[in-house]
């Protein structure tokens, strides 16, 4: 059966007159909207405010370790710098990236809703997060935090003088946004499906968002806990925590855990949706094995939060807890190995186009590979003992999020770019951003691995000149990355005017989404549609073309 | 019109749909008697000497009365499948982290180090 | 994997990769497993890298549009996604196994271990030797000869890292942690903190310095601060009372502490204890925490009023009673003659009544 | 489905059976009722592992210190606590009847259920704010002015307790954390209960609520259960430790 396609003509396409963009007008209509779409857009210009604020103090940091000494900046001047980098990275940055915005986008869109179930609440969301950045900023303002991202007791609590609390309070609202965000999707996946839109016709994004969602649901609420406490003992000196007062402040990283370990994988599964979305696209097959890919997403999902005390190997855990945690934290591993070969087998006999999105899931698919098989030696709890709080785990989980979810997210944002601006990214220097990208991130995070395992501790303003050389191959593979990172912004912005018109389905897709108009209307769909057919399902796509072209042309 | 008639048949045979269950002063009157009641047990048996099953009498009271009112007051008996499995996930999820946490506290005394 | 290349490529390549700085010194006896675990996930990594990769690029190749410009649907396929899912589980599962190996290795201390204490304090490491020795951000340690740190900290999480050794381990406030080695190469190393703790965190750094038996001998003997832990632990259980009940008369109120250490006390609660160091910290602590059966718990705290050095010559002190410590303690520090050392022949019963030395060392003040 | 098509399609409307409640993003009005109950079930499930963390800490400690754990919790005045749990579930019946009577549509029976359920949440605080003060009184709040003094010697009106050894009475300042951790958490969730409780009052004497559209009314009733049921969980686990002792 024939899977080709003819491209629309795009010289002669328009936009649409009615959109969610122009169906009204003024700051207003933004600011008070309930649509999803429009939700989206604010999440995705704050997030890359954030983004960037995160990458200047990526820059800093890299400045000061050019050089061995704490020459640029004050040893403290740099806890901050990292502090507000993890900070701001996580919990502004990655978690909400893909969900909020791409997620927010699409979800309604792919199971043939009108919007999410709870508009206000999506709109709420939407305020926390900006409040939470707003208390990150003033944090940063008024002198900063040093306690790293991961608010270590007795030093977060008894030990600093820095604006702790302010920052723990940005991180308690910003996980309540993301609380709502993940109530959202999951009631939406369960009750705003369209008819004949059963659960194994939905595309793998929504799936994966849904196994996202559930993290976000049952794992943010305990940091929440957590943090209350953290705060607590901070400002009137309970004693939960406090090991004067009788607290076991390895409790502390327990309950944090509980709650971080789940959180990279809400950080990266939205992520693992995105890859399936471009792979199949541009492959024109449907994914390998879509039940497997499907159920790998819940199964991490339900596992991940079996694993936590791996990042407590060294701690102080018994060591036969510690050994119950390294064999489950094995066993997480292998969903995403079946993710990682199915994707790869979905090019296998299919018709394969190298458009941006794709290159950048293949750079996702390299690099997730890299820093998941170099988690694996973290999860192994003997190598963990030389490996951990040094910068082989630095190296890991950049591979991880920057390699991995945050090239997912280039991915979606160039995918999805005609859908939500009814125009399409220049292709040529975007593919020459991910190129950069790619060979940039590489020189900046390979090095660190060598340097882990060398021994370079992770938080040092100063280190022994011995470990120059592969700092400074680092520093300069960040500048080229930021170079990388700064190209799109700019194009994006280009393409907003001058982009050519994309026309409702410039991939030849087959979701829901590229089956509407783009810019979508603000009800997404003229009437309920009706889906009687499967996911990525590329001969009714052709079907339905040549129908089309016989009608309408 | 024909499609819409097509989704309503659709979301009717979604299996989490159901019918509307009033439930009645009488029951709530008799769970409301009913957690009285517990109260006023869980009170006394902490009383009674009972060594470590003090505890357990008083979890396992506190766990009826909790699901007397999750199952009634809160309407879960007559609530579709997706509640009850809300729930369950809930408690799941919940037990998850006493339990794998309790591993470590209850381990670190084994052995010599 | 030492076991399995000849000794002689082996060093080579260590030799190699140390030389280009991508492989530090292999300086314990830990460092050839750590190593040897580490080569493998590399090489586990490398095929799994080198099969993704292969599938990618090969697929893009065959299968890019202009060769194939129509894709066949497939389904997916149950026995390859078997073989996907069994084969890295397996892989995984052998990590997992390997690294607990190595794992308990590391963290279980053989029993002839000499034992070196460790204090971590915002922003330094202080090693105190049994002999008395006390060393700031450095460590002096035997080659050859298994030795032990235990290690405690006074305000936050430290982590006592010699990457040379492949060996690291927290260092919490209000428990002891414990880790081993076996120094195998002479040399000087480095020693890192690296549990983010503050603000000079990167500053808490010192060097772990391996000597050969005799410089080891040399050194103790020049560095000794006249009192051994044990002496000062021994002051102290005076000075702070200790006696008054833990007389080892009979009629005494607490028990006889001399030979407890390392033996099992059964508690009021019936279960039993080993008396370790963590058991003693504890126990003078925390004493109701485990009371020792037979007794009422009347024993007071000393929460707060006892430094943790205090606590590490209180803590020797009575390991040391076991055996006649004075005989061993000769073997660490130098013959300096210690005011305290002809005052008893009996090292507990019979200095009651002695007057308490003005505020010996560790007291708080 | 191109472009143009659809640009010319006004929003339709028309054929669907319209409700002054129906949101247009909905189907219909059962879809809605399922769609906010499940969001609220599932904002409770959030709740739930809120609290979990709490009770985790709880269970915690309990097991290490369980000496002043009984000595912190026979300080908690039974009769106070008792009577604060039998007007927790008098709270729940009335909550229930509330929706009953919604679901009936009689106006005047909701607003009176509800009243009497603000009542009823009113005491519950009042009581513990007795509770509270009673507590600094005795120098129990940890951080503040906790002295752990109290549990050294003989407590006159616990006779039956005996003296704690002073590292562990130490270690009531730890029950006494968590006991106003968790109350106090509770305490705050009956706040925001009685709060929102108060706005549905008003807006049920104006009549909403009784005229089929009572989901609101439902899913506070979920809600004010499920403080109530933390609440059946608290009462024997801070104030029923071992009190034949
Ligand atoms: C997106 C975020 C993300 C993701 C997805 C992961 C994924 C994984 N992580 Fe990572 N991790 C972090 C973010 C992430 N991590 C962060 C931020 C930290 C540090 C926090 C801090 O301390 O600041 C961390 C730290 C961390 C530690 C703690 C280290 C320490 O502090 O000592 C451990 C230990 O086990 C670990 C393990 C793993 C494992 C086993 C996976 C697995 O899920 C990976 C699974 C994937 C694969 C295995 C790759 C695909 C497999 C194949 C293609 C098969 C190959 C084929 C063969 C072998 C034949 N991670
Ligand atoms: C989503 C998560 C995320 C992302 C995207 C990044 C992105 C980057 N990170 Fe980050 N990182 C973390 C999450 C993330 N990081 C976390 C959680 C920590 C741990 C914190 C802790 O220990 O508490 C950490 C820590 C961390 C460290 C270790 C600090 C230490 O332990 O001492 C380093 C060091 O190299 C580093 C570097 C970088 C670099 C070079 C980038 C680059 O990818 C960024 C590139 C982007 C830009 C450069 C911005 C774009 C360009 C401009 C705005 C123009 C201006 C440019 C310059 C001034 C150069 N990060
Ligand atoms: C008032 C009397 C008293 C004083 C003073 C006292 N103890 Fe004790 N100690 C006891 C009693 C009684 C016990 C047994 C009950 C218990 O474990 O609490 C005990 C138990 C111990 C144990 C555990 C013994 C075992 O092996 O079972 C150690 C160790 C100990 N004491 C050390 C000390 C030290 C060190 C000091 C001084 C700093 C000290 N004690 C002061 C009464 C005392
Ligand atoms: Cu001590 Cu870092
Ligand atoms: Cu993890």
């Amino acid at each position: 059966m024939s899977t080709i396609v003819m491209l629309p003509d795009q010289q002669t396409a328009s936009l649409p007159k009615r959109s969610y963009l122009n169906e009204e007008y003024g700051l207003k209509s933004w600011l008070l909207t309930g649509d999803h779409k429009r939700i989206a857009i604010l999440y995705l210009i704050s997030i890359t405010i954030f983004f960037f604020i995160g990458g200047f103090f990526a820059g800093m940091i890299r400045l000061e370790l050019l050089t061995p000494p704490s020459d640029l900046m004050a040893a403290d001047t740099y806890n901050k710098m990292f502090t507000m980098h993890g900070i701001i990275m996580v919990f502004l940055f990655l978690v909400p990236s893909v969900p909020a915005t791409i997620g927010n986008f699409l979800i309604p869109i792919m199971v043939g809703a009108k919007d999410l179930a709870f508009p206000k609440i999506n709109l709420l969301s939407w305020y926390l997060y900006v409040l939470g950045g707003i208390l990150v900023l003033a944090a940063l303002t008024l002198g900063g935090v040093d306690t790293g991202w991961t608010f270590t007791t007795p030093l977060s609590t008894h030990y600093l003088n820095t604006h702790v609390i302010t920052a723990g309070l940005a991180i308690f609202v910003a996980g309540f946004s993301s609380i709502f965000t993940g109530l959202n999707f999951i009631v939406t996946i369960h009750r705003m499906r369209a008819p004949g839109m059963t659960w194994f016709r939905l595309p793998l994004f929504v799936w994966s968002h849904y196994a996202a969602s559930v993290l976000m649901v049952l794992g943010t609420p305990v940091l929440a806990i957590t943090l209350v406490l953290v705060i607590l003992e901070r400002v009137i000196g309970i004693g939960v925590f406090d090991p004067a007062k009788g607290g076991d402040p390895l409790l502390f990283q327990h309950l944090f855990w509980f709650y971080s370990h789940p959180a990279v994988y809400i950080m990266i599964l939205p992520g693992f949706g995105v890859i399936s979305e471009v792979i199949s696209t541009f492959s024109r097959k449907r994914v390998f094995g879509y039940t497997a890919v499907a159920f790998s997403s819940v199964a991490i999902a339900v596992f991940g939060f079996f694993v936590w005390a791996h990042h407590m190997f060294i701690m102080g855990v018994s060591n036969y807890s510690a050994l119950v945690f390294s064999l489950l934290t094995m066993l997480v591993a292998v969903p995403s190995a079946i993710k990682i070969f199915n994707w790869s087998f979905t090019l296998y006999k299919g018709s394969i186009t190298f458009e941006t999105p794709m290159l950048y899931a293949f750079g996702f698919i390299g690099l997730f590979t890299i820093g998941g098989l170099t988690g694996v030696f973290l999860g192994s709890m003997g190598m963990d003992i030389h490996l951990t709080e040094t910068y082989f785990i630095v190296a890991h989980f950049h591979f991880v999020m920057v390699g991995g979810m945050l090239m997912a997210f280039l991915a979606g944002i160039h995918f999805w770019w005609p859908k939500m601006t009814g125009r399409m990214y220049p292709e040529g220097i975007s593919k020459l951003a991910a190129l950069t990208t790619f060979i940039g991130f590489n020189l900046t995070f390979f090095p660190q691995f060598i340097l882990g395992y060398l021994g370079m501790p992770r938080r040092y303003a100063a280190y022994p000149p011995e470990f120059q050389v592969l700092n400074v191959l680092s520093t300069a593979g960040a500048t080229v990355l930021g170079v990388g990172y700064v190209l799109p912004l700019l194009y994006l912005a280009w393409s907003l005017k001058y982009g050519k018109i994309a026309g409702s389905n410039p991939w030849q897709a087959t979701g829901l989404e590229w089956q509407i108009q783009s810019p979508p209307l603000t009800t997404n769909f003229v009437e309920t549609p009706v889906v009687d057919y499967e996911a990525y399902d590329y001969e009714w796509l052709a079907n339905k073309t040549k129908h089309e072209v016989q009608t309408v042309g | 019109m024909s499609e819409e008639t097509h989704a309503q048949e659709i979301l009717d045979t979604e299996p989490t749909h159901h019918e509307e269950h009033i439930v009645g002063p009488r029951v709530y009157g008799i769970i409301f008697g009913l957690l009285m009641l517990f109260t006023a047990i869980t009170v006394g048996a902490s009383y009674i000497d009972m060594y470590a099953f003090n505890a357990v009498v008083a979890l396992a009271i506190a766990c009826i009365k909790a699901v007397l009112v999750i199952l009634f007051f809160m309407h879960v008996k007559y609530s579709s499948r997706l509640t009850k499995l809300t729930v369950a996930a809930g408690f799941f999820t919940f037990v998850v982290l006493i339990t794998m946490t309790m591993t470590d506290y209850i381990s670190r005394a084994w052995g010599l180090w | 994997m030492h076991y399995f290349i000849s000794p002689v490529l082996w060093q080579f390549l260590v030799n190699w990769l140390t030389h280009f700085a991508l492989f530090p010194p292999e300086a314990s006896s830990i460092a050839p497993y750590a190593d040897a675990l580490y080569f493998f996930l590399i090489l586990i990594s490398l095929v799994g890298m080198a099969l993704v990769l292969a599938l990618v690029t090969g697929f893009s190749i065959l299968y890019r549009k202009e060769r194939n410009p129509e894709a066949t649907q497939i389904e997916g396929s149950t026995l390859l996604e078997a073989t996907w899912t069994i084969i890295p589980l397996a892989l995984f599962m052998v990590c997992f196994v390997w690294g607990a190996l190595l794992y308990f290795r590391i963290y279980n201390p053989p029993t002839n271990a000499m034992n070196i204490y460790i204090v971590g304090k915002q922003w330094m490491w202080k090693a105190e030797h049994p002999g008395g020795q006390h060393e700031i951000n450095a460590l002096h340690v035997p080659l050859g000869r298994p030795v032990q740190l235990t290690m405690i900290s006074q305000d936050v999480f430290h982590s006592y890292s010699i990457p040379a050794f492949r060996v690291k381990r927290e260092v919490i406030p209000g428990r002891y942690t414990t880790v081993w080695f076996t120094a195998t190469q002479p040399g000087t190393y480095h020693l890192f903190c690296t549990q983010y703790c503050g603000t000079l965190h990167s500053e808490m750094i010192g060097e772990v310095t391996v000597m050969k038996p005799e410089e080891y001998q040399a050194w103790t003997e020049g560095s000794t601060s006249g009192m051994s832990l044990a002496q000062n632990g021994e002051r102290l259980f005076a000075s702070l009372g200790c006696n008054a009940c833990h007389s080892g008369n009979a009629g005494a109120r607490g028990p006889n502490l001399a030979e407890s250490y390392s033996t099992r006390v059964q508690l009021t609660s019936g279960s039993y204890a080993m008396v370790d160091d963590a058991f003693l910290r504890d126990s003078i602590l925390n004493p109701t925490m485990h009371t020792t059966a037979g007794y009422a718990p009347i024993m007071p705290t000393y929460q707060g009023q006892i430094s943790e050095e205090g606590l590490i010559d209180l803590v020797e002190y009575i390991k040391k009673l076991n055996t006649n410590y004075r005989v061993q303690q000769t073997l660490n520090t130098s013959q300096i003659q210690s005011p305290v050392q002809n005052q008893a022949q009996s090292p507990v019963a019979t200095r009651v009544q002695q007057p308490a030395p003005a505020a010996p060392a560790g007291v708080k003040p | 489905m191109d472009s143009q098509v659809i640009a010319t399609h006004p929003e339709e409307h028309a054929e669907h059976e319209h409700s002054p409640y129906l949101r247009h993003h909905f189907a219909n009005l059962e879809q809605q009722r399922e769609t906010s109950t499940f969001g609220m079930w599932l904002f409770l499930l959030t709740e739930i592992m809120f609290f979990g963390g709490l009770f985790c800490a709880y269970l915690i400690y309990r097991n290490w210190y369980y000496p002043a754990f009984v000595a912190g919790s026979h300080q908690l005045s039974i009769a106070l606590g008792a009577t604060n749990t039998a007007v927790l579930i008098c709270s729940s019946f009335t909550m229930a009847m509330a929706v009953y009577s919604s679901e009936m549509r009689w106006r005047k029976a909701l607003v009176g259920w509800l009243l009497a359920t603000i009542v009823l949440g009113g005491v519950f605080l009042g009581i513990k704010a007795v509770e509270y003060r009673e507590k600094w009184e005795k120098r129990h709040v940890p951080g503040l002015n906790f002295s752990a003094a109290g549990f050294t010697h003989q407590d006159p009106n616990y006779p039956e307790d005996k003296p704690l050894a002073p590292d562990m009475a130490e270690k009531t300042q730890v029950y006494f954390s968590l006991y106003f951790a968790m109350t106090g958490m509770h305490a705050l969730h009956m706040i925001i209960g009685v709060s929102i409780l108060i706005i549905l009052v008003i807006r049920a004497w104006g009549g909403a609520y009784t005229q089929g559209h009572m989901t609101t009314v439902e899913n506070f009733g979920l809600y004010w259960h499920f403080v109530d049921i933390v609440w059946i969980f608290l009462f024997p686990l801070l104030y029923l430790i071992s009190r034949h002792q």
